[in-house]
């Protein structure tokens, strides 16, 4: 029988190595895997590159792991927050690299790891200092830049559903860059507010094959998450 | 009369037909939902996937997982749907959003937008999506002030900060005027604001402005 | 009012031109976009370049617009079918170009017109006839061909469900073609079974959002084709 | 005594542990679905879009709307989704699938597979999505007659048609063997189908054959 289902998020981490590539979905506060993320604080990995879109709140989550010196570099194309003090303070340091992607290149880059594309051409960039180094070509008279496939070690995403196949429902606005970091990543790491029986989830609600998914863990962030979705 | 802030998104939603798929940037760009009669259907797109969004939530009907690119929390309109990042870019990369409004540092008279770094050496400056819009939407509108605090033109001859792209900017609505950023000649004067005069805005502004 | 329904065939294809490169979505006789084929016949557009999955079958659909002269121009992946006697003959004589290009390949290089990219690298085809006349490069050590985006001006797609907005909801295996051909065109014209209130379709199953979609058709397929999905 | 085509898809079928996400060709391919025991979870992708075929519906419970790359009639299992074409070969072109069986004109011992054209100037080959498969799977298996009707041999030292992919076979299940193959080193020999010697399998093949 096949079940990806693990008991504990210490399971769902193990096996995270010292200079993975993590991919970390999530936009904003909706569909962080916040409970994974301070598995793997506690997991212990370090020299880490981590790939998302925002670079930390606060002190918690991967602000804290970044305030741990676990991350070598960050990945992402929003490094400002509304409290990003911790991210600020390394980087002035020079104690964190940092690679800024446009936010739609960094999901399409990511897409590219998934989906055996090694690099593709956009226009996003395009004679902006983003574009620095990178190679540039013309299609049709217009510029474009060559960006490369983003391809993660591990993958740390949140859903609302999924079966013991991995299978992943998402809710609302909780999509956003999980099923992307989901294809990208070798080991794809799955938090999620409920477990379902095989077959409940509809085949056309499922945005996150199980295919792509290898372990999935049961958390509870309680209070309005976990209120019953109106539509 | 300057427009207000509240007036210049007003003064854009007048100019958004119905059916239009329009992205909306943070900041006076959100504004403009807020002007757009409930009477006339306008998809707003989200970089976050959302496709379709409706008014900001009642009190106490907020639903924590719904939020926009700001990180606001939304409403969805009927007939909205949910893509994931992949696919929200590619749609917007692809040029099947109508319109983008973003704000500005700088608009230059060919076009190219800057409002992301104020210098090469940032510390750690955030692009977020304004690169994608800027290089992938139908139109892109840019709403901002006329000049900085301190008085000086974003409305140039060439872009002095870093670009956000390259001869992408369609429009652009300031608190004194609307011009047309026109291939070949550069900005072209639509509308004053109330009591605004001609002279007034090129005094202000760091480029020829034409009239037709 | 938004409203992409539109009341006759006729009218869904008014304005095609001589000449267009014409998606077609559906995969096997599931998600295939029939009566709007008819359609074309019908409306008489001509040189036209068509762009799907196989070559056409019997002597109905594509093959009958191949046999009526109507098409310059076939990409495809697999121009064999059961009964492919309509292009085969025109085929042999001359009488059609045809571009072959492998089934992933094809879909992709439909998906990168319709997300902005000009072009993209894949290891699909390198090293073999089809790759001839391409520029290939080396990614990792790997041999890689550039394909190009393919673009059409018209896409004609089945589904199941459709508002007026234009949101599509497939059924099955009905999706297959369909949303990356609905994608890649700059009229995308749908035929559905069933028209939905605004509002009635779950936002998680809308596989193809409205803003894709020009026009929509409802159509009767009859029979079997109309029971209601068990899932 | 060689395989039937039916045993050589159940010596296939016994060589895939549960768990696996499993392609399967048009043909003999597809008879290896029928051939592994319910009780061995595999998950069967198929190139339309489909992740998690069940089996054969019975009759008077067909839906037309379910069919396979074969354009057969399927059942869905439990815990199966859809995704469209793109998602489909993203998802085989980037390396999730575990395993595809397709069929073979010619395997090399390189690896090399030919099974869609047998010339140059075929007309109108059809390649469906065969170098799609070839290229992306993680494993490549070719199931197929170790040789033509008229006993030339299919295995062979350099592929004779047009390519399907390059070094892209790890395994090779004919009517007499199961080979290897072995990067560096060629075929090598598996298992022998019962009452075949190696020294009849030899003579068939255009390769040398390794032996453990």
């Amino acid at each position: 029988m096949i079940n990806k289902i693990v008991q504990s998020v210490a399971e769902a981490l193990a096996g995270v190595k010292d200079g993975a590539t993590v991919l970390i979905g999530g936009f904003g506060s909706v569909g962080q895997p916040d409970v994974l993320i301070e598995g793997l604080i506690e997991q212990g990995a370090s020299n880490l590159v981590a790939v998302l879109n925002n670079a930390g709140n606060g002190r918690v989550g991967v602000a804290r792991l970044m305030e741990l010196g676990r991350v070598r570099k960050i990945i992402c194309s929003f490094p400002r927050s509304s409290d990003p003090v911790v991210f600020e303070t390394l980087y002035r340091e020079g104690r964190i690299e940092l690679e800024i992607v446009p936010q739609g290149t960094l999901a399409e880059r990511i897409r590219a790891a998934g989906a055996g594309i090694p690099a593709f051409f956009t226009a996003t960039a395009a004679g902006t200092l983003l574009a620095r180094g990178k190679e540039t070509r013309e299609f049709n008279g217009k510029p474009y830049v060559m960006e490369q496939a983003l391809k993660g070690d591990v993958a740390l995403v949140e859903a609302w559903e999924a079966d013991r196949w991995g299978n992943l429902v998402y809710r609302g606005s909780g999509a956003n860059f999980n099923p992307v970091m989901a294809m990208g990543a070798d080991l794809t790491i799955a938090q999620v507010q409920h477990i379902r029986e095989l077959g409940e989830l509809h085949p056309h609600m499922i945005m996150t094959p199980g295919v792509y998914v290898n372990r999935v863990v049961q958390v509870d962030r309680g209070g309005d998450w976990l209120k019953p979705e109106k539509a | 009369m300057p427009f207000t802030r509240d007036q210049m998104a007003a003064r854009l939603a007048d100019d958004v037909p119905e059916g239009w798929c329009v992205n909306l940037g943070i900041g006076i760009p959100t504004m403009v939902a807020n002007h757009v009669p409930p009477t006339r259907e306008v998809i707003f797109q989200s970089e976050n996937g959302v496709i379709g969004m409706g008014p900001a939530p009642a009190k106490g009907e907020e639903d924590p997982w719904l939020i926009n690119a700001g990180k606001q929390l939304i409403t969805m309109a009927k007939g909205a749907s949910f893509v994931g990042h992949a696919d929200s870019f590619a749609m917007i990369r692809g040029g099947h959003i109508d319109l983008c409004v973003l704000g500005g540092f700088e608009v230059a008279e060919n076009g190219d937008l800057a409002n992301w770094a104020t210098s090469e050496n940032d510390t750690a400056p955030a692009v977020g999506g304004a690169m994608d819009l800027a290089a992938g939407a139908k139109r892109l509108w840019v709403i901002m002030e006329h000049t900085t605090k301190d008085g000086r033109p974003k409305i140039v001859e060439r872009c002095g900060y870093p670009l956000t792209g390259l001869a992408c900017v369609n429009r652009v609505y300031t608190n004194l005027a609307v011009l047309d950023v026109m291939e070949g000649r550069g900005f072209v004067v639509r509308s004053l604001a109330p009591g605004v005069t001609l002279e007034e805005v090129q005094a202000k502004t760091g480029a020829t402005l034409h009239t037709n």
